[in-house]
């Protein structure tokens, strides 16, 4: 177990490095030169060159690499460009919207998603299963953009429910707050649900097809029973695997979302950063991102250990 | 259907019960395209930075008036020398910072060397080039002596580049703007939005709201939804012109259409062939349509010009009819530069809708007449690079918001890359002018000769659209600047 | 998670015979079929010119002349939908093929080598799927500027690491079988082993995982065209057009309705077409019906 | 009163008839042998008794257990009946346990559910259950996970499943066909004692007639399921009336018709095996260290003459296979060389192997796998080609192709074909035909009919012989089945732990085992001659 531990932990914190430098590189090939944005029009040529000096634009490569991926180990990001202030304290503004939501969505997609595949994978072939997985299809097919719009001109606009975006903070109160991520928590996570009960059905019914079902029912368990206390837990690691695959796209792939229902969440500042090259924060969020997705899929690895005993005992 | 939105309703109202008041509003939420990239209006070119902060937060010696006036702010009164070149400023007394400190005449002093000065990062120092000395009389006088005498002088003082600042807090103001406005900086929840409310120590006359939101809402999409579930109360520029008529059918909702000072024009790279031909220049300007591109790019409500010159300006010169649209001139004056096939070229796009879409319709235009033009679609970061500064463009579509900036057509190295000695001698004797009549005569020139020239494609005055509710006033109708001053605005209930 | 192989034990025909008996296969060929015959017919002909803006016709709703109304250029939106059906298929189509083109074979290859060259490309997908897509095609369309091309590179390059692992997956459940072992018995080596044996038993679900992937790759376009990132006019795309229609939802809504549509129609006509390989081909569910 | 009654039992799925009139009954105490070769319905039977049909099923006929009518019984009351009165054992070990339960839990659960008894009282229980079937509580504690076990020792588990409430009737289907004669013996023992402690009626599902015999007091002959034949087992397979009992008997018993080999022993052995070793690495404890390595193979020795057939026979897991392996250059030794012709093959490229392979090729054991579906006869059975120095043309190439088919009794014809339109005896004719295409002096067989019914069987092993007498091939028969082994080989090897063990003519080492291996292996195989006998002698 440790060894299996310690080996996709050295294999996550690889990765990391990795990812780390390609960031870094494909981000010094962007153009656009942030000192110049952040002068304005009117700037002549020295004032720009004495910024990118004081930004320290203009140091070697590996040096400024080797400058940031330090910081990054010491949770120091740097001075965003454009809002001057430090990037973590921006971070830490929009994780409490992105986390959050992402959550919400997960959690609501699970809710969904795993009573609809086990209802259609006990009800294989059944009206019942081909109405749920036709829904399914639905929910996998539509872009979650313009479900999102869909849903703003009913329940926001229409129906006047919850507002049509914004975020008024925590410290609004935790009601409105939750209340104001809910249409987008509903708009990302029912595609998500959608492709989780698609997995969960097919993930139930191979396992449903395996000899050990068998010999449960051969004991006198009841089919429902058989479902829950054999075939469920088994149909785990494929459920897990789409799951954290999920979370990385929930926390990160947002940007479209938060940008219709204007959350300042992460997403939305790495696509502002993008646009306005205040290529500082765009490393540091692109890190984090890749660094949370890392982090899910070994959580993913671990909890395929504590389902499956035979990852457990392996030495 | 309307049973069911009867239910569903009521059981929103269940939900929200307790959080309305029955009391007149003193708050609202005010909805801005751009966040600003900080807060200190004397550090920075984005018009974000004054949609905030302007009247409401800084103050400076003038103001401009909601139709582009200049009025007294701090200064209460003023007296020019007879030669033009001093101007005595009898300032406000009791006045102070919001951080409690008093504000005198060192104050100004301090905040225009700070902003003349060598190594200032001052946006616009153009603005304060003609100042020669400032010199403290007494706390509540201020004596300024030019260098030549200056007839915008009392304007570029009212410019929010020139509000005053005090010493200690100058420095910190991009996080924590320090101001003597009647609203003082409470919170920046970073992307999302930035609240004032009253300061209890203004000197002037009292304004009646508590508290001011501006909600940052950078996607057009967003704005009517934002507007019609009352999350957001006014946008004052309200970026989706297409949806205007529709929100104006709407009696919550009032929409007022004003004027801007942004010249929306296709810029031409004029010394890069064929641009350098004046009749390819001229076949370009009769080949576009103004009618549809304002149709279709602003939602019909922009008014046409001719030349480099907002139509609400004193000094607009009609030249509309100098290139009507005219399909078959344009191929014949292209046939004439040598181009009887048409040539390719590539049409650079920054973000705002106006060129997008704008875009798309004149690169439609052009091809009618012969010239493919490639769209290429860049933000700011890259236009500014690659068209600004670079000079790297065949066409692109931008609007020019500054007020009477038709001197950027004499600048060197401008991206234009126009070079008429004779236009830069009119805009030279502007500058020593300030006889009205003479003025007005000079800029009629420079606006023939620049249309003349067909420099680049005039379109249309950009159009301002403020839509809010109904029972909001106050609010500025038009844009002589970008700002959003707050001092008059009032929940009528 | 086990994967299985179904090694079919039939004829085309036979395949042929049952595919059109199958239910979510023959809705999902339909489908496609039309959504590629109406991408084909928009280059011989289309109800209006796409090309042309008739900027007084703009925004009208659906009519006899217009089936779904105009857009905000006055362009007849049916149009529009069949001229950019033949994008969002192109976009797609090359980015499934460079995910298969360069995927594929790196999956079989580590299939094959076993040992370091396989930890190194599954490492190497790893870092890739480390990254989240969409942010990361936005990351190279802010590069290399946005439009079509790039689009279906950064597309493409997300299909890469998906087909290399399922190439891989498929492969190792394919070499320990014995007719791998005879081929290796008779002298053949491992590339040849691949082409001859491993490929042809896993083109099945290289087939499924296509159909996945080119979904996936028509809702990827349309989410990067809907931030601008995307396909550029003059061309159509329904991406595009979902973009133009965003700020024009309450005005025209057909604008977003249709395109809307149609994304979801394909999708789903491309999902029901790989579930329904994916059932031909599974004896498993044979065995239950 | 008959425990289990069937009486007029027919069953279709989906339209396709697979059962006919079936008649069959079990009385307490009673063993009954169902036997028949593969697709004659004998799970199906079972399946339909428990009720675990697939949907599509459709039975008719009367099935009375202990008086309750089963074909007529609701869901709930046959959940009732299955593992408190029914037990039912199944044929896969390896897959018939949830992975991620103990086996514990496993045990009890059926206790827990059926007689509502308390999670201590079940886990007593169980405890006791695993004691019986001997699993003790010392090695095999109720936390143990079905990974941690032995196939053999899963197969212990499946049967204190099966028979933790004492059920009345159990029923096992192919109980003992995945594992080794000496595993097989001791379940087989296993079940003989529960059935006499708990006077259950047993249902004995085999394809080997040798088990059936040995344990069954009454057997009952199924053959595309109908029955053909049933009654007393020793009078039944001894009087051998029923012409398709008499086809089984002698099948089971076949030995095909070999002129005794060449004596050959002139010149130099065809393959000769100097102490080779193969290890495989031990798991990873940590991150640097390993366990000790694994020996699969270890210090073996051999040669086999040209024109001999020597027999390797062993326990799963003796490490025949992966020696086979080597001999074929599929896997590379540890230590050791193997010549072949007098060259050394061990550490060649396959480039430099290409001649040896031309005269070495090979028969698998599963006729289904060991063809690519893909792919059409003609170029399967040709793929030994690509190792001839000259590549032959396409018209050459047919022609090997078809004289190869015509050598193991398929027509050329059948060319064109794809493997699955073949049945499993005619694929395993089909993997001759390729072994023998380059005219190879040696031919390597791994378990080559153990996959296939006793019939079948007879007429491959007749195939193996004449091509062994016509072509002067070579055979290294890789097999667990002593039978096998009996009736093919000149010389048998007998593998234990890596090591060979015994070496000596077949007959010889067979009816005299010298080492512990082999004599457990001989004690262990069922042997239809022997267990008839015993059945008549007991019978008196």
């Amino acid at each position: 177990m440790t060894a299996y531990l310690l080996k996709r932990l050295a294999i996550a914190l690889a990765t990391l490095a990795l990812a780390s430098m390609v960031v870094f590189a494909v981000l010094e090939i962007i153009p656009g030169d942030p000192a110049r944005l952040m002068l304005g029009l009117n700037a002549s040529a020295e004032q720009v060159e004495l910024l990118r000096n004081q930004m320290g634009l203009d140091a070697p490569l590996a040096a400024r690499y080797l400058r940031w991926a330090g910081g990054l180990l010491s949770l120091d990001f740097g001075r965003s460009y454009t809002y001057s202030v430090p990037v973590i304290d921006l971070v830490r503004e929009r994780v409490v919207v992105s986390l959050p939501l992402a959550l919400i969505a997960l959690a609501l997609s699970t809710v969904i998603a795993i009573p609809v595949g086990l209802f259609s994978a006990s009800r294989r072939g059944r009206a019942g299963d081909t109405i749920a997985m036709g829904a399914a299809q639905l929910g996998v097919a539509v872009p979650n953009f313009w479900f999102a719009l869909m849903l703003i001109y009913l329940f926001a606009v229409w129906l006047r429910l919850v507002p049509a975006g914004g975020f008024p903070g925590w410290s609004a109160g935790v009601w409105p707050a939750l209340k104001s991520l809910l249409l987008p928590a509903v708009a990302l996570a029912l595609p998500q649900a959608a492709i989780l009960a698609r997995v969960t059905r097919s993930a139930l019914i191979e396992v449903l097809h395996e000899d050990y079902i068998r010999t449960a029912r051969a004991k006198g368990l009841p089919y429902r029973a058989v479902l829950w206390r054999h075939a469920l837990r088994n149909a785990m690691i494929p459920v897990l695997t789409i799951l954290g695959l999920q979370f990385a796209f929930l926390l990160a792939g947002t940007i479209i979302i938060e940008n219709i229902f204007y959350l300042p969440g992460l997403g939305r500042l790495v696509f502002q950063a993008i646009t306005q090259r205040d290529l500082i924060v765009v490393e540091s969020v692109v890190m984090l991102l890749v660094a949370a997705v890392i982090a899910v899929n070994l959580l993913v690895d671990l909890s395929y250990a504590v389902v499956d005993p035979r990852l457990r005992s392996r030495q | 259907m309307k049973l069911w939105k009867t239910i569903l309703t009521a059981a929103a109202l269940a939900l929200a019960a307790g959080t309305s008041a029955f009391a007149a509003r003193t708050d609202l939420v005010i909805g801005v395209t751009l966040e600003p990239p900080h807060l200190d209006p004397t550090a920075g070119a984005a018009a974000a930075i004054d949609e905030v902060l302007y009247a409401n937060v800084f103050e400076g010696l003038t103001r401009i008036g909601p139709n582009g006036e200049v009025l007294p702010d701090l200064a209460e009164t003023w007296t020019i020398s007879d030669d033009g070149k001093v101007y005595t400023f009898k300032l406000h007394t009791g006045v102070k910072f919001h951080d409690g400190t008093d504000f005198n005449a060192d104050d100004v002093k301090f905040s225009l060397d700070r902003a003349r000065a060598e190594d200032s990062v001052n946006a616009q120092k153009g603005l304060f080039a003609a100042i020669d000395t400032v010199e403290v009389v007494d706390p509540a006088t201020l004596k300024i002596t030019l260098k030549n005498p200056q007839g915008s002088f009392l304007y570029n003082m009212g410019w929010g580049d020139a509000v005053i600042v005090a010493p200690e807090t100058a420095d910190t103001n991009k996080e924590k703007p320090i101001g003597t406005g009647p609203f003082k900086f409470q919170n920046w929840a970073k992307g999302s939005s930035i609240t004032l409310v009253k300061s209890d120590t203004y000197w002037g006359a009292p304004v009646s709201l508590d508290k001011a939101e501006f909600r940052i809402v950078p996607d057009a999409a967003a704005a009517v939804p934002a507007l019609l579930s009352g999350d957001v109360q006014a946008f004052p520029f309200f970026p989706d012109l297409d949806s205007v008529a529709q929100v104006q059918g709407d009696p919550r909702f009032k929409v007022v259409i004003g004027s801007t000072e942004g010249e929306t024009i296709l810029s031409i790279n004029s010394k890069k062939p064929p641009f350098d031909k004046l009749q390819v220049r001229q076949a370009i300007s009769f080949a576009l349509d103004r009618k549809a591109i304002i149709d279709g790019a602003s939602a019909g409500l922009g008014v046409p010009i001719g030349s480099h010159m907002s139509p609400a300006s004193k000094a607009y010169v009609d030249l509309t009819g100098l290139y009507p649209h005219n399909v078959d001139k344009a191929r014949e004056l292209l046939k004439e530069a040598g181009f009887e096939n048409g040539f390719k070229a590539t049409l650079k796009l920054p973000p705002p809708p106006y060129a997008r879409l704008g875009g798309e319709i004149i690169a439609s235009q052009l091809r009618d007449v012969g010239i493919e033009l490639e769209i290429v679609p860049v933000e700011w970061a890259q236009w500014l690079d690659q068209v600004f500064t670079k000079k790297d463009y065949d066409l692109t579509i931008v609007s020019h918001t500054e007020p009477n900036d038709i001197d950027i057509y004499s600048r060197k190295d401008y991206y234009f890359n126009y070079d008429n000695p004779a236009f830069d001698k009119i805009i030279a004797g502007l500058n020593l002018t300030s006889d009205e009549a003479k003025r007005m005569t000079l800029l009629g020139e420079a606006q023939k000769i620049l249309a003349d020239d067909a420099v680049v494609g005039f379109l249309y005055e950009l159009p301002k659209a403020g839509v809010w509710d109904a029972k909001l006033e106050g609010l500025w109708e038009n844009a002589p600047i970008q700002a959003n001053d707050l001092t008059k605005v009032k929940w009528t209930d | 998670m086990t994967l299985h192989i179904d090694i079919s034990e039939e004829n085309l025909a036979g395949i042929l015979a049952k595919a059109f008996r199958n239910r979510s296969f023959l809705a999902g060929f339909v489908i496609t079929a039309l959504v590629a015959a109406v991408a084909l017919i928009s280059f011989f002909w289309t109800p209006f010119d796409v090309t042309r803006l008739i900027i007084a016709d703009k925004t009208q709703g659906p009519s006899l002349t217009h089936w779904f109304g105009t857009d905000h250029f006055g362009r007849d939106i049916l149009s529009m939908i069949m001229v950019g059906a033949r994008n969002s298929i192109a976009v797609a189509l090359v980015a499934v093929g460079i995910g298969m083109g360069v995927g594929v074979p790196l999956g079989a290859f580590a299939a094959a080598r076993g040992g370091i060259v396989d930890e190194a490309v599954m490492r190497l997908n790893d870092l890739v799927f480390a990254f989240p897509a969409l942010l990361s095609a936005i990351m190279i369309t802010a590069i290399f500027g946005p439009g079509a091309l790039n689009a279906i590179i950064a597309i493409g390059i997300f299909n890469i690491p998906v087909f290399a692992r399922v190439a891989r997956a498929g492969a190792l459940a394919i070499w320990p079988r014995e007719f791998i072992l005879a081929a290796r018995a008779a002298g053949k080596g491992r590339t040849l082993i691949t082409l001859e044996h491993v490929l042809p038993n896993i083109v099945t679900l290289l087939l499924v995982q296509g159909t996945i992937q080119f979904a996936l790759g028509i809702l990827a376009e349309a989410g990067l065209s809907y931030v601008g990132l995307g396909t550029q006019p003059p061309m159509p795309s329904w991406g595009r057009m979902l973009f133009d229609a965003q700020t024009r939802m309450v005005a025209a809504p057909w604008m977003a309705l249709f395109p809307g549509m149609a994304i979801a129609v394909t999708v789903l006509g491309l999902n029901l077409l790989g579930d329904g390989i994916a059932d031909i081909l599974d004896p498993r569910s044979r065995r239950q019906r | 009163m008959n425990l289990l009654e069937i009486e007029n039992l027919s069953l279709t799925i989906g339209g396709t008839p697979i059962l006919k009139r079936v008649e069959l009954s079990v009385a307490p105490g009673e063993v009954m042998g169902l036997v028949g070769e593969s697709g004659s319905g004998k799970s199906m039977t079972a399946l339909t008794v428990m009720q675990l049909l697939p949907w599509a099923a459709r039975a008719t006929g009367r099935i009375a257990f202990d008086g309750i009518d089963i074909l007529a019984a609701s869901e709930d009351q046959m959940c009732a009946l299955r593992g408190d009165d029914i037990g039912m054992v199944f044929q896969e070990p390896m897959t018939a346990l949830n992975p991620v339960k103990t086996i514990g839990e496993q045990v009890a659960e059926g206790i827990r559910w059926h007689i509502r008894a308390s999670r201590a009282d079940a886990e007593e229980r169980a405890r006791k259950m695993l004691d019986r079937v001997g699993l003790p509580a010392a090695q095999f504690p109720l936390s143990r996970y079905p990974h941690e076990l032995s196939g053999g020792q899963r197969q212990r588990v499946v049967i204190a499943i099966a028979c933790a409430l004492k059920p009345k009737l159990l029923i096992a289907d192919e109980p003992t066909t995945a594992l080794d004669v000496v595993l097989q013996a001791q379940i087989l023992d296993l079940l003989r004692d529960l059935v006499a402690e708990n006077r259950m009626g047993l249902l004995l599902i085999s394809h080997d007639l040798a088990v059936v015999t040995e344990m069954a007091d009454r057997i009952t002959i199924l053959r595309h399921g109908e029955v053909m034949e049933a009654g007393d087992t020793a009078r039944t397979l001894s009087g051998q009336f029923h012409p398709y009992t008499r086809q089984l008997a002698q099948a089971s018993m076949h030995v095909p018709a070999r002129a005794k080999t060449q004596e050959v022993g002139q010149g130099k052995p065809l393959l000769q095996v100097d102490s080779l070793t193969r290890d495989y690495p031990g798991r990873r404890t940590s991150l640097l260290k390993r366990a000790a390595p694994i020996r699969a193979v270890d210090d073996v020795s051999f040669s086999v003459d040209p024109g001999q057939s020597v027999a390797l026979v062993g326990r799963s897991g003796c490490g025949k296979s992966t020696l086979a392996r080597m001999v074929l250059a599929l896997d590379g030794p540890s230590s050791g060389t193997i010549r072949f012709r007098g060259e050394v093959i061990t550490g060649k490229s396959e480039a430099e192997l290409r001649p040896a392979r031309r005269d070495m090729q090979v028969v698998f054991q599963d006729p289904y796998g060991s063809f690519d579906p893909r792919q059409k006869v003609e170029k399967l059975v040709a793929e030994p080609l690509h190792v001839l120095e000259k590549k032959p043309t396409n018209t050459e190439r047919r022609e090997m192709v078809a004289k190869a088919l015509h050598e193991v009794g398929l027509s050329p014809r059948d060319m064109d074909k794809y493997p699955h339109e073949f049945s499993g005896g005619q694929r395993q004719r089909l993997s001759i035909a390729r072994a023998i295409i380059t005219r190879p002096r040696l031919v390597v067989a791994d378990e080559p009919v153990s996959a296939l019914d006793v019939s079948i069987r007879a007429q491959i092993l007749d195939l193996f012989a004449e091509l062994n007498q016509k072509l002067g091939i070579a055979y290294l028969f890789i097999t667990h089945d002593l039978t096998v082994a009996r009736a093919i080989t000149d010389q048998v090897m007998v593998m234990h732990d890596g090591r060979i063990v015994e070496r000596g003519g077949t007959s010889e080492v067979l009816d005299h085992p010298q080492s512990e291996a082999a004599k457990a292996l001989v004690a262990a195989a069922p042997d239809l001659h022997r267990a008839i006998a015993r059945r008549l002698q007991e019978q008196g």
